[in-house]
């Protein structure tokens, strides 16, 4: 058992771990009851999922451009999946949707 | 069946382009003839770059990482680099005629627009 | 194998399809539209075509969606009336699809090598980019000098269409945007706000790395003119309207979608003076590779600097009128 | 492996498709639009490794960054729409 | 001098081309239109710089960029190329010669750079499809002058030039559409996009489905463009509302350059290839074209607004051009060629005259033109003159194509008599439609209006050059129908 096969075993579990948490942030979005549960799933496929998926091609690539690249991708997706998020949610409660999990509460409560 | 698989794209081609079509015939609103109007331009794109594919080739870009020799056919892609733009042109002069109707007449619906001219 | 995933991509092509022309919801139409976007990218991508699959994202799921959204927020969100002419529409557009399906058996099949297409002027590409241009990227040597005249109109097709909208859009008597309240983009979303400042100047520079990074990987003068033209939009996003136009003036901005037009228009005479033919731009420098060399990285500036005009432009003419 | 990754990310990309026909709010559409951008960045990330071209990272780079502004053009447009809304509210009350 | 020579057919685009960026960093609206007029001029006479050489070498070549023809794009302008050179690039000099006035009275002062700029975009336009040998570039340069020309109608001062604007644009999009969609079948079919080669290559594959599919693409794609009886809705509101010395330069050449490349694809590459595209061409043609000369002048004749009028005669004249080229003869396409060389002419001294009209009148409805004659004598003398030539009065260039028309109808065999009888009925309508301007104006009411004068002189010189033009071309007709006939011997096939 050398090296390159210990990357590769690596790699492949580290993507197949990211096509694991893909799967389950799309049934998520779809079978979750209201946006911000939803939003909660949708979180998991734009943080965890892409650093497993490229972090397991990083393990392909090796020292190379591609994966300065790879990289990359991940910290720009690792910065605006997040915020994102938290534009959308916050613009959906700024106009007045609330979860259907919390607890009823009025506008006073903001204020 | 094979027939089928290897003329598949011909086939989405033909199917984006009627819907697009559709919309540009039927529909009254405004907004929605453009965006049918953008659907139909790109089941041509899908036609032209799915002609162009070579199987078993790679992108026509040179490169030392790959040993095939095989190259898919770079001029299809030229050409709907091009038409793209046009697209992409045309859209956008819809949309500032379609603003500008909008604040002449208050509508953007065909018949709604015909209405007011025939006062 | 990839044929497997772009047939998934096709069907869902037309799964988006479709649901955009039965959505009464502009608003969802509109999206729909990007995410129809973003499909077709990535099956151009499968197809063997980064440089078009840039485009189409950048254009197609970026640019188009900010416009069609800055038109519908001055117009409706909604269609009163679903159709009309219903019976003549179906039969014509059914007339059609037959017509097309008909004419598809004798195709070629997808992907064979021995199609006439694949035979006859494409090999020559191959070769004459190897020898007599020497750039990796074969789409941007045919782009950009075995067919610079296509370019060249396409330019001006994106100038055309530029002068057009600013002709609409730009007139006086529509009014200034309201109240500065108004025009003040997103900042009281204090996160994004934050994380885009970050990016922007990223983002800049990577439509630079596009721009001239084309000769040797996808990219070129339009795609990093459009990338540059959304970093902006981003700014104006984040920091209002007024703020963005401080920074690139709209009199920049014309004289951008002037210059552009007219270096790569210019490259043409020089090399008409020089003593080629247009566009021939061997004349360029002593030795011929050099001077195609040149005259590339000189016509795609062009085209990247009169996109990125064209594209801002026609975001400012949208963002800039009152809705009311 | 990389396939089964791809499939992975088409099967997502199917179903946020089916979440941004179903709606039902506009933001579960935008919600929708982010997520398949992000697993089309992803799925290209993951062809171009089968398609023995990692030089064409870049397009996933692209892709990456226009999503963002996407999702922000379309929150600026609600807040457009929201502030029209509130003012035209107020100018009725 | 010599040197210049040889890039005759790409400085016929380039010289309109490039001059719009320059015009829109201009700010001053009279320097403006002297640019674009002066551009325009040159553009007249590098045209007839090229119709020389046509005349005397057949074919002039140019490769872009020295790429050989099929990998390059190829420019070749011949006789036909030529003779609309003529037309497009004359129409465009004498329209801006003329109508600064009419212009700077429709557009806003800030807003006339951009719209000189669309101008001349829409001119080199319909030049670089004219120079182009290459079937992709058509398409690039028809969208260039497409998106021009909404620009330019959508300058228009009625708010329903809008609507009318925004349908030009859908339907000149499918037009377009489909024009590329019959290209790619082709290009997927032969691999190359060079029309010499395609013609070349085509033959072996004509018998397959594609190719024919690609023909019925192009052809419906370019009648639709070209406002081909019925795919013509687009036109006449269109033409009404826009400015009306837009209306002059679009009625003279918009749509005859998209007829241009109908007869180039259908004649030079398709006809010598397909086995029955003759007969299938003419019987799609043929039936439409009568029922649009017959239908349109009926509409004429009942039409009280003025230039919508004038454009529902174009879709009429349309119907003549079509006709003489379904009959797939020397003689017939001949006539065709004439006639769009000759209805140039003719339309644009009426809609000139129209100009003239529009610069002293806020309406044009027939009504609103009443006793007009006595205020503005010249203009509606004028109008008269044109009016002949539309009629086609011996004398008048109208007479000519209409003569040539006759004669290859006469030849056409059984159903020529037929033919023959619709062309002379329907000119008796445009005698009917015309004499009711003329009606209105000379013997009409005047109502309100008393102190109107006559329209500024440069706009009425340029008419009266314009009908100058129609009298000289009816009488010393050898330039015109000397292209023609060569035009139509190339496409025909009898000449390389």
């Amino acid at each position: 058992m050398n090296a390159g096969t210990l990357l590769d075993i690596a790699s492949w579990l580290l993507m197949s771990a990211g096509g694991v948490f893909i799967l389950v942030g799309g049934i998520g979005a779809l079978r979750l009851p209201d946006l911000y549960t939803r939003m909660h799933a949708a979180g998991v496929t734009d943080s965890i999922a892409p650093a497993l998926i490229l972090g397991g091609l990083m393990l392909q690539s090796g020292l190379t451009l591609a994966t300065v690249k790879l990289v990359a991708i991940l910290l720009f997706l690792l910065l605006t999946g997040p915020t994102a998020s938290n534009a959308l949610a916050s613009a959906s409660l700024l106009a007045g949707n609330r979860t259907e999990l919390a607890k009823p509460y009025s506008e006073e409560d903001d204020r | 069946m094979m027939t089928i698989l290897e003329h598949y794209h011909y086939l989405v081609f033909a199917v984006i382009l009627m819907t697009g079509f559709y919309a540009v015939m039927a529909k009254l609103n405004l907004v929605k003839k453009l965006i049918g109007l953008s659907l139909f331009q790109a089941a041509v794109f899908l036609l032209y770059i799915s002609m162009g594919k070579v199987e078993g080739g790679t992108a026509p870009i040179f490169s030392d990482l790959i040993d095939v020799e095989l190259y898919s056919n770079p001029l299809p892609q030229v050409l709907i680099l091009t038409a793209i733009v046009v697209g992409i042109s045309t859209t956008a002069l819809g949309l500032g005629i379609i603003v500008r109707i909008k604040e002449a007449y208050g509508s953007i619906e065909e018949h709604e627009i015909q209405e007011l001219d025939r006062k | 194998m990839t044929i497997v995933f772009s047939l998934f991509l096709l069907t869902l092509l037309v799964v988006t399809a479709v649901a955009i022309v039965r959505t009464s919801d502009l608003f969802a139409a509109v999206m729909l539209s990007g995410i129809f976007s973003l499909m077709l990218a990535a099956t151009f991508f499968l197809f063997d075509a980064p440089d078009v699959a840039l485009t189409e994202a950048a254009v197609g799921a970026g640019i188009s969606t900010v416009l069609l959204l800055g038109a519908l927020s001055l117009t409706a969100a909604s269609e009163h009336a679903s159709s009309r002419n219903r019976v003549l529409a179906l039969f014509v557009v059914i007339t059609t699809t037959l017509t097309v399906i008909y004419a598809t058996f004798d195709k070629p099949a997808f992907g064979d090598p021995a199609a006439p297409i694949h035979q006859h002027v494409a090999p020559w590409y191959f070769d004459t980019t190897r020898e007599a241009i020497d750039i990796p990227n074969v789409v941007t040597a045919v782009l950009a000098s075995f067919r610079g005249y296509d370019t060249l109109g396409e330019v001006f097709v994106v100038f055309t269409a530029g002068i057009g909208v600013l002709f609409l859009l730009g007139s006086p008597g529509n009014k200034p945007r309201k109240s500065s309240a108004d025009a003040r983009g997103l900042r009281h979303y204090l996160i994004p706000r934050m994380v885009g400042r970050m990016l922007i100047p990223f983002i800049l520079l990577f439509a630079l790395y596009v721009q001239f990074h084309g000769d040797f990987s996808p990219g070129g003068g339009f795609q990093a003119g459009a990338i540059f033209a959304a970093a902006m939009i981003l700014y104006s996003l984040l920091e209002g309207e007024k703020r963005a136009l401080a920074a690139v003036p709209s009199a920049w901005l014309h004289a951008m979608i002037a210059a552009g037009a007219l270096i790569y228009g210019g490259v043409g005479v020089v090399t008409m003076l020089l003593g080629g033919n247009f566009l021939d731009y061997s004349v360029l420098s002593q030795d011929p590779i050099a001077g195609q060399h040149l005259g590339i990285i000189l016509i795609e500036a062009g085209v990247g600097i009169t996109v990125a005009g064209v594209l801002l432009s026609v975001y400012h003419a949208f963002a800039a009128r009152d809705s009311s | 492996m990389y396939y089964v990754v791809g499939f992975a990310l088409i099967v997502t990309m199917v179903l946020a498709l089916i979440r941004a026909l179903l709606g039902p709010s506009v933001y579960d559409r935008v919600l929708a639009v982010n997520m398949i951008g992000t697993k089309t960045v992803l799925l290209l990330s993951v062809t171009s490794f089968i398609l023995g071209r990692p030089d064409f990272l870049d397009l996933a780079l692209a892709y990456a960054l226009i999503n963002f502004i996407g999702v922000l053009a379309v929150l600026e447009f609600f807040r457009d729409r929201a502030s029209d809304r509130r003012s035209q509210d107020e100018e009725r009350s | 001098m010599s040197a210049w020579q040889a890039h005759l057919p790409v400085l016929q685009v380039i010289v309109p081309m490039l001059t719009a960026p320059l015009i829109i960093l201009l700010r001053d609206r009279r320097l403006c239109w002297a640019a674009t007029t002066l551009a325009s001029l040159c553009s007249l006479a590098i045209a007839v710089a090229l119709c020389i050489e046509v005349v005397s070498s057949h074919r002039v070549g140019y490769e872009m960029g020295s790429w050989p023809a099929p990998w390059g794009i190829e420019l070749g302008v011949d006789a036909f190329s030529a003779l609309l050179l003529l037309v497009v690039n004359g129409a465009s000099a004498l329209v801006l010669t003329g109508a600064f006035s009419s212009l700077d009275r429709d557009i806003d002062n800030e807003r006339q750079p951009l719209f000189y700029a669309a101008w001349l975009l829409a001119l080199a336009g319909l030049n670089g499809i004219l120079v182009t040998a290459d079937a992709f570039n058509i398409f690039v340069f028809m969208e260039i002058s497409a998106l021009a020309s909404y620009i330019i109608v959508s300058a228009g001062p009625d708010r329903r030039v809008l609507p009318a604007v925004f349908k030009y644009l859908i339907m000149g999009t499918v037009g377009a559409t489909f024009y590329l969609i019959g290209v790619g079948l082709i290009y997927l079919m032969t691999g190359t996009l060079n029309l010499a080669d395609i013609e070349l290559r085509i033959y072996e594959v004509a018998d397959q489905r594609p190719i024919m599919v690609a023909a019925g693409f192009i052809t419906i794609g370019l009648a639709l463009k070209a406002a081909v009886f019925p795919l013509h809705q687009w036109l006449p509101n269109a033409y009404t509302f826009a400015p009306n010395a837009v209306t002059v330069f679009l009625a003279a050449c918009a749509t005859k350059v998209s007829l241009y490349i109908l007869l180039r694809f259908n004649f030079y590459v398709f006809q010598p290839n397909l086995a029955d595209h003759d007969i299938q061409f003419a019987y799609f043609l043929l039936p439409l074209s009568l029922l649009g000369i017959l239908v349109a002048s009926t509409v004429a004749m009942f039409e009280p607004s003025l230039k919508r009028l004038l454009a529902w005669s174009s879709v009429a004249q349309i119907g003549y051009i079509t006709l003489g080229a379904s009959l797939i003869s020397i003689a017939g396409v001949t006539a065709s060629l004439l006639h769009m060389f000759n209805h140039a002419l003719a339309k644009a001294a009426l809609f000139l005259a129209v100009a003239c009209l529009g610069m002293s009148l806020r309406r044009l409805r027939l009504e609103d033109i009443g006793g007009v004659a006595k205020q503005m004598p010249w203009t509606m003398a004028a109008f008269v003159l044109a009016g002949l030539s539309l009629i086609g009065v011996p004398g008048t260039a109208g007479f000519v194509s209409k003569w040539y028309l006759i004669t290859a109808v006469l030849e056409s065999g059984a159903w020529g008599a037929a033919l023959v009888a619709v062309i002379v009925v329907s000119s008796l309508m445009a005698v009917v439609y015309i004499w009711r301007v003329v009606e209105a104006a000379y013997f009409g009411n005047s109502e309100g209006e008393a102190a109107i004068g006559e329209a500024p002189l440069p706009l009425l010189f340029a008419t009266w050059v314009a009908v100058a033009l129609n009298f000289y071309f009816g009488l010393e007709a050898s330039l015109p129908t000397g292209l023609a006939e060569t035009a139509a011997l190339i496409l025909m096939g009898h000449l390389p």
